[in-house]
């Protein structure tokens, strides 16, 4: 052994010393549970704690989980096939299950949500990641077109005027743009208002006499289940971020009265239960419509919960606003971009993209909230089980219903937050 | 636009409903609604379009019905709704008639050992919220100076649920209502249904205010299902009576004589086909609630007048 | 007083042929006032930058340099006086302004490069939505001023994967991808480490033998003596001191710009 | 144009938009009018003072269904109120608990912690909520089974019953009232008046203690001890009180169809209360981590190397920090939980979105009316939140260059 | 081999008087091992320091210098061997951890200043609520030692309104008030801008003037020249080499040390 000791202060190690292992306590599953389960009395007692609710939530669900029946046709038949003891009937589930998941939608053409939420994730693609290439963005734009034509189907022509509307707006903006960017603007949105109450009924009529294109209608009452959930939460949530961005924009912009109708309109929408906004929607938006003008009413629900959503997609655009260095904005100025190019080339991607972990948090909750829609009639996930319950066979039956239901919500849920936390952490290593 | 104009542009008939109430209206597994009510709705759209099938549902709460049928979203109701002074008056609707003579009851399990609703005092009561039978409730419990427990639920199913789980002494609603979730139960045998009825509840279809063409279309589309039964047309013999009986009435009410059609501004045929689509009062009520199906009900007050019940249709004349 | 001898950190002769000053007028200012809330930043400036200056500000920190410049390109509003640049003066009037702004370029201390765009982005975005350069074209035009700074090889990386130097450099290529006729220059190595400072002003003296008109706020007196026509001083909000930079350096008037001397020069 | 002199461009905008705005209101108060019109509706709060005409159950206030429906949605909005008090103090403590819990280096509770935050975060709190009502309603006993010489089931220390209508639980009674205070619609008795008055002397003669625990330390170094002092000042008087109004617990008992007598936590409230309580603790789990992992591990070693004890070090250098991180979030969560009590109809708890925004616009079809004032009363709820949580932000803001 | 010119940093002469070493061992270390899982950091570390020593540590990183330190005052546990700390044995037992905490004081890397206190309440923190100190004497003491680090006047500052240099040194000031007999510096420069450095060094210089007990993680070989008894290098958590600093500087011996110093001297 060599000490070193100031009073023989020079020491050299000729022979470095091999690592060796720890003591047996220090490694090895010993350490491990003393360090993890047993280091402490306190430890002790949260571990033999926690086993005892572990067993215990085992011992009640287990078996009933563990002695399920699959295969019956009715509560009543379930109850004999378990003869007395514990057990699941899952038999409603399988009974059922496609119409907690598309409601009442027909059968035949199940493959069509289907289909519009596969190419939802292409549209999604080139969003999400800028490798892709940018022409893939058209998709993207069409694809709520569609999207509503795969759901609802009728005539391709419908949703076609609807987006030749767009067309229209973005032509007109290109031509009128050459005179004045300002005037262009209102070109912009004046065309489509045009294009839709004057030719686009006129448009839709004669194309699908000519060319009667499309997919067989389905009738907006037959959507039910995780559809609903799905589509309420998807338009709501992709319609509020252009609304979103605007009121974020509002709220930041130096004009006082625009700021504080944007702020208003913010905390106003945040400060009552979407509860409310959802009643608003069924019951009182014929009030404040010309009268006679009712419109279907999951089109009046996703127009409320994207009103909803916009207000709380403002908040996390501002986050995403404010984190972005004062430089950026005035190197957009010194290079002689205006207002809106800075903000659409320079001030938005960046922004946008700071933002992505707290827009996907803002549609988790707002996926969640869509099950709100039971109590105006709308028959969710939520709504369906109430419906299958009041049906004979299954009266009776709860907790299948739940856990499916349930289940169902929180993979989409939990994977949706992986994601964004993979995301979160996939941005903050980005170049820069 | 008259609604009856809208209803025949449109090509279908927008029809209230409720959210599920087995034998009433609710979607069978399918998801094509079935029930008394949506019969209703079925023979007026047979009347006034030619399609019994040209009808879309509209599920509607107890909330949401009446600014639903006011805003026009609906153009008729047909939800097991009560006929009174306010809804009638304040809310600006009209009541057309009554299809269905309800009145509210109590259902407990038999071992309570409860034989009239007087012994309830103290009991635990689910209630449907938002509906006639909580005020009724409220007014029953106050007059014969008993106290409750209120359990308000947002569902018929919901309220069937708390009542079998024992949450509740005493369920109640229209006796109608009780009598399908009964019959719905595993052991209908366990649970009585007191003799007191504590209200009046005739329920029937609700068009709104102002537009009184399409009132009496309705109105008379429920009166003749009632008069069908009382002259003995059913869906079997209709086309053949069609031809001509030497019954004035019948040939008036199937559009052989008097061209009674055209008045309101439909065909002479349009009760034809109504009962054609569902047929008669007494078949629909067979085929839906009728004491043959699962809910089992007895005609009782909803008999014809001949048979000691209150069904009266005025004369087609 | 000794004539004061300063490090250039510029090894190579300057070929001074093509920086004439002409009598054309590139920049007039005129009696020009501004306030911060009621903080009076600039007083009474008057200042005349004709076509082909090399002009460097320097003075105290807070004195207003940048606060100066930033009038010219209208980055700051003016509350009193006249500012006209290429003959345009700037007042409210939005068409002014985007016509300045396209003339006059701007490197900043903090580059302030687009992160989430490559550097051939960050060079032809402007051309492109404001000149409405065909793409093509401003890529061409991008590569050649790239080149000029020395960095075409990093064209398609993204400015975080740059070192400060090369990106204050992409920052001048960017300004120069419009062809102004004027460039500012707010302490555009200040925030560099010393061995990327010789870069930058590198690519600023090229700019400089090219007769670009250019305003500079530096602390590189350096760069002042080799290329600037005139030094101007500021302290407080006001122009105290101007002159050559010989003259400035070696001979300067103002107690104020003395101290000012003998604190830059002295560490 | 003025539109192109940036002097002049954002008053021309916002005078265009302010024309713009008042264009639409005025075109959604005419479309209003002209659909009241149409209805032949009017547009009035008169209804409020009608009679209600329904029960409520749980009824904080004096109420039966002679009184009006204004007096139906007071007391619906204190039970809102209630609610969303007992609510945010059951998700606080869980979700501190939990937070904590999960940082534990103790594999087994880290892990369980875990499963409960990520299970309750990624499922709708309405289905939580019909869930815990089921629980509630379907696995308890009924009263029925308590009855009997030899029951199926028995009360808790013979004061608590648990069943599938709800808990009843010993309620506090006094032999002395000293009458009611006449606060016009809310009259509380005297009794509970004075308790909380004592409870909040208490709190302050606390602060006293504490401030003065302080001065002793500064003055000499040592603190002196003031836990029991404090109990003493937190409790004793209350306790005093109490004997003197002559408290008792009245426990409930098996009478009739139900148990009566003690205070009835009725199903409704309990599958809010846990339902709401548990769904957003799992969220205040997530803050307090968040707030507590966000305090860097080099504060805690710096504390230990100047020779704290993790007891203090805790006090006086993590906690403070992560309160500052946890409280803004921490309020939020209060107020979505505040806002979620409005689900309470999904199990038929009475708050005021059953009474005022349910029952009474069905009975009375106001619901133009109706919904605007049921808005108008959460947004002052989640405004007064919102207040106090930037008056807490500004005042704790750290000092940065 | 040539003498090696270290620039010390340091402007002034130091003074040595108080510079004693005596015999007193402050520090005791024995066969001290120390595993983080089945990793070996710390091999059979044999160290003895006597009272007044000035010790620097330097080494590759990930070597073990840290970790070492901080067995020291148990911010780390060992799992063989002894350390004893003026007199105190460190083992599991919690009051004899305190005790060796509160005689030796510690400054990070990255300050670990408390942001929400201020500068005088950091200082007078540890000594009220561990020393039992009043708070009018700690409040003195604090001041004492913050006059010491030159910056008394950012008493009533919170630590995020000082610059780096400012906040270490109110780190070592905040060590100071608990009146350590030993100190311990895990790189308390490396976080710093250049300016900065020197502050924080005369800081230290001055603390070995008066006698500390100093045992300190730093590359900055300057500071070690002038003011080190003793100069440790570790190399995969062993002590490879130690001495004077002059020998150790000029004539290493081992191959690593070697190595090492041609490094980190190097540049
Ligand atoms: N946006 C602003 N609002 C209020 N005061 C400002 C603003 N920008 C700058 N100032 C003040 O105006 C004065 C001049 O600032 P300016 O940035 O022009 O100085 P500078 O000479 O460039 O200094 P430096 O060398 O530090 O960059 C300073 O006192 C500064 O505090
Ligand atoms: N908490 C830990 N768990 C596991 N390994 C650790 C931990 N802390 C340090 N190590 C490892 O122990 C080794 C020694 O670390 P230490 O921080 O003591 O090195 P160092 O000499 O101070 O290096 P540096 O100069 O980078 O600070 C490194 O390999 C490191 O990765
Ligand atoms: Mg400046
Ligand atoms: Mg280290």
């Amino acid at each position: 052994m060599s000490d070193t000791h100031a009073q023989t202060v020079a020491f050299v190690r000729n022979e470095m010393i091999a690592p060796s292992d720890p003591p047996a306590r220090e490694a090895g599953a010993v350490k491990w549970l003393r360090e993890n389960l047993f280091s402490g009395v306190l430890n002790t007692f949260l571990t033999v704690v926690s086993l005892l609710i572990v067993w215990y939530a085992l011992a009640a669900i287990g078996p009933w989980l563990l002695n399920s029946v699959w295969t019956a046709g009715s509560l009543a038949e379930c109850r004999a096939i378990l003869d007395g003891t514990s057990g699941a009937c899952f038999s409603v589930i399988t009974d059922r299950w496609h119409q907690l998941l598309f409601g009442f939608y027909p059968p035949q053409h199940y493959w069509r949500p289907v289909l519009a939420l596969a190419l939802l994730f292409a549209a999604l693609a080139p969003v999400l990641f800028t490798a892709l290439p940018r022409k893939l963005l058209l998709f993207t734009a069409i694809y709520p077109f569609v999207a509503y034509h795969l759901l609802w189907g009728g005539s391709v022509w419908f949703p076609v005027s609807v987006a030749l509307g767009f067309v229209a707006g973005i032509l007109a903006y290109l031509i009128v743009a050459r005179v004045s960017t300002l005037i262009a603007v209102f070109a912009a949105i004046l065309a489509p208002v045009f294009w839709w109450t004057f030719a686009a009924g006129a448009f839709d009529q004669t194309m699908s006499g000519i060319l009667p294109l499309g997919l067989e209608f389905v009738r907006s009452d037959r959507f039910g289940g995780f559809l609903i959930s799905l589509i309420i939460g998807i338009s709501g949530i992709s319609l509020s971020l252009p609304i979103g961005i605007l009121l974020a924009l509002g709220r930041q912009s130096d004009m006082v009265f625009l700021k504080s109708v944007c702020v208003v309109v913010i905390e106003f929408i945040r400060g009552v239960p979407l509860i409310t906004l959802l009643f608003t929607a069924s019951l009182l938006l014929n009030y404040f419509l010309p009268p006679g003008s009712a419109f279907d009413l999951i089109l009046r629900v996703i127009i409320m919960v994207t009103l909803f959503a916009s207000a709380y997609m403002a908040e996390v655009i501002r986050g995403g606003l404010a984190a972005l260095p004062k430089g950026q904005y005035e190197a957009a100025d010194a290079l002689g971009l205006n207002y809106w190019k800075a903000q659409r080339l320079i001030i938005m991607p960046q922004a946008l993209k700071i933002s992505i972990p707290g827009i996907v948090n803002t549609f988790i909750g707002l996926f969640k909230d869509t099950t709100l829609v039971v109590f105006i009639g709308l028959l969710d996930p939520i709504g369906l089980s109430n419906a299958i319950r009041a049906d004979t066979n299954w009266n009776g039956i709860y907790w299948e219903l739940f856990i499916f239901i349930a289940a169902l919500f929180f993979i989409f849920c939990f994977g949706m937050s992986r994601y964004s936390m993979y995301l979160e952490r996939k941005l903050k290593t980005d170049h820069r | 636009q008259t609604t009856l104009e809208t209803v025949q542009n449109r090509g279908e008939l927008i029809c209230g409903s409720n959210t599920g109430q087995a034998g009433f209206g609710a979607p069978d597994a399918n998801g094509v609604w079935q029930g008394f009510d949506v019969g209703f709705c079925r023979a007026l759209a047979a009347a006034v379009l030619n399609d019994p099938n040209a009808v879309t549902f509209v599920p509607l709460t107890s909330q949401t019905r009446f600014s639903a049928l006011a805003s026009s979203e609906v153009d008729v109701l047909a939800r097991n709704t009560t006929w009174t002074f306010v809804r009638d008056v304040d809310l600006n609707l009209t009541f057309v008639g009554t299809n269905y003579y309800d009145g509210q009851g109590f259902m407990v399990t038999r071992d309570l050992g409860v034989s009239s609703a007087l012994e309830l005092d103290g009991a635990t009561v689910c209630i449907e919220t938002g509906t006639t039978t909580e005020l009724n409730l409220a007014d029953y419990f106050r007059v014969n100076n008993m106290s409750y427990e209120p359990v308000p639920v947002d569902t018929a199913a919901e309220a069937q649920q708390q009542y079998l789980a024992g949450a509740c002494d005493v369920y109640t609603t229209d006796v109608s209502a009780l009598a399908s979730s009964r019959a719905a139960f595993a052991e209908p045998g366990d649970h009585a249904i007191l003799p007191e009825v504590i209200s009046k509840e005739p329920l029937g279809p609700v068009v709104r205010h102002g537009d009184d063409q399409w009132a009496d279309i309705v109105q008379w589309t429920l009166f003749a299902l009632i008069a069908a039964e009382e002259l003995g047309v059913t869906s079997a013999n209709v086309e053949e009576l069609k031809a001509g009986s030497n019954n004035p009435e019948i040939n008036r009410l199937l559009g052989v004589e008097g061209g009674f059609g055209e008045m309101f501004g439909l065909d002479n045929e349009w009760a034809a086909r109504a009962i054609a689509a569902v047929g008669n009062y007494g078949e629909l009520f067979a085929s839906t609630i009728g004491d043959q199906t699962p809910i089992g009900l007895a005609r009782g007050l909803n008999a014809q007048w001949t048979q000691g019940g209150l069904l009266y249709a005025p004369p087609f004349r | 007083m000794t004539e004061i001898q300063l490090d250039p950190g510029i090894d190579r002769e300057i070929d001074t042929s093509a920086m004439k000053v002409t009598d054309e007028v590139a920049i007039q200012i005129t009696a020009m006032n501004k306030w911060y809330g009621s903080f009076h930043v600039l007083r009474d400036i008057n200042m005349t930058v004709n076509r082909g200056e090399r002009i460097v500000i320097c003075g105290p920190s807070g004195s207003g340099k940048s606060t100066l410049i930033r009038c010219i390109n209208r980055l700051e509003e003016h509350q009193a006086g006249q500012i006209i640049v290429d003959g345009t003066e700037l007042t409210g009037d939005l068409k002014n302004i985007d016509k300045v702004r396209s003339e006059v370029g701007m490197v900043f201390q903090h580059f302030n490069l687009f992160p989430h765009l490559t550097i051939l982005e960050n060079c032809t975005l402007a051309p492109i939505w404001v000149r409405k350069v065909p793409k093509r074209e401003a890529e061409e035009t991008a590569m050649h001023f790239l080149e000029k700074v020395k960095i075409p090889e990093q064209a398609l990386k993204y400015p975080g994967q740059l070192s400060g130097g090369q990106q204050q450099r992409v920052a001048i290529a960017r300004s120069l991808c419009m062809k102004p006729r004027i460039m500012l220059f707010d302490e555009p190595t200040s925030a560099l480490d010393p061995e990327m400072i010789k870069e930058v002003l590198d690519t600023m003296i090229a700019l400089a033998e090219e007769g670009m008109t250019m305003l500079c706020v530096t602390h590189e007196m350096g760069f002042a003596q080799a290329v600037a026509n005139r030094v101007i001083f500021m302290d407080q909000g006001q122009i105290v001191e101007q002159n050559k930079p010989r003259e400035f350096f070696n001979n300067p008037q103002s107690d104020r710009t003395k101290l000012f001397l003998s604190q830059i020069l002295g560490h | 144009m003025l539109l192109y002199d940036q002097r002049y461009r954002s008053i021309t905008i916002q005078i265009f938009a302010l024309f713009l705005l008042m264009l639409g209101a005025a075109w959604l108060i005419d479309n209003v009018i002209n659909n009241l019109r149409l209805l032949g509706r009017t547009f009035s709060f008169n209804f409020l003072w009608q009679s209600a005409g329904y029960d409520i159950n749980q009824r904080p206030i004096e109420y039966n269904s002679q009184m009006t429906h204004g007096r139906a949605a007071l007391v619906g909005f204190l039970n809102t109120i209630i609610l969303a008090i007992m609510g945010c103090a059951l998700a606080t403590i869980l979700g501190v608990l939990a937070g904590v819990l999960r940082l534990s280096s103790n594999w087994i509770v880290s892990r369980l912690v875990t499963i409960y935050v990520e299970i309750f975060r990624n499922i709708p709190t309405l289905i939580w909520i019909l869930i815990f009502g089921a629980v509630m309603a379907e696995s308890m006993p009924a009263p029925s089974t308590f009855r009997g010489d030899d029951p199926a089931s028995s009360m808790l220390f013979d004061a608590i019953a648990i069943t599938n209508r709800g808990v009843y639980i010993p309620a506090i009674m006094f032999t002395t009232e000293l009458g009611v205070l006449p606060l016009g619609p809310i009259s509380p008795s005297w009794n509970w008046v004075l308790i909380l008055a004592v409870l909040v002397a208490g709190v302050f003669a606390n602060k006293y203690l504490i401030a003065h625990a302080t001065r002793v330390q500064n003055a000499t170094g040592i603190r002196p001890k003031t836990w029991w002092k404090s109990i003493l000042v937190l409790f004793g008087p209350v306790i005093l009180i109490f004997i003197g109004l002559g408290a008792y617990l009245e426990y409930p008992e098996l009478r009739g169809f139900n148990f009566a007598g003690g205070t009835h936590l009725r199903n409704s409230f309990l599958a809010m209360w846990l339902g709401l309580g548990i769904y957003t603790g799992a969220f205040i789990a997530e803050i307090v981590r968040g707030g507590i992992l966000a305090i860097s591990k080099g504060q805690t070693e710096a504390a230990f190397a100047l020779g704290l004890q993790p007891g203090k070090t805790m006090r006086l250098v993590i906690l403070p920090q992560a309160l500052r991180v946890i409280i803004p979030p921490l309020i939020s969560q209060y107020l979505n939980l505040t806002k979620n009590t409005s689900l309470g109809l999904a199990v038929g708890y009475m708050d005021l979105r059953s009474t005022l925004g349910g029952i009474t616009i069905n009975q009375t079809g106001r619901e133009l009316e109706g919904m605007l004032l049921l808005m108008a009363v959460y947004l002052a709820i989640s405004l007064t939140i919102s207040g106090l949580m930037n008056v807490y932000n500004s005042r704790v803001k750290l000092k940065e260059r």
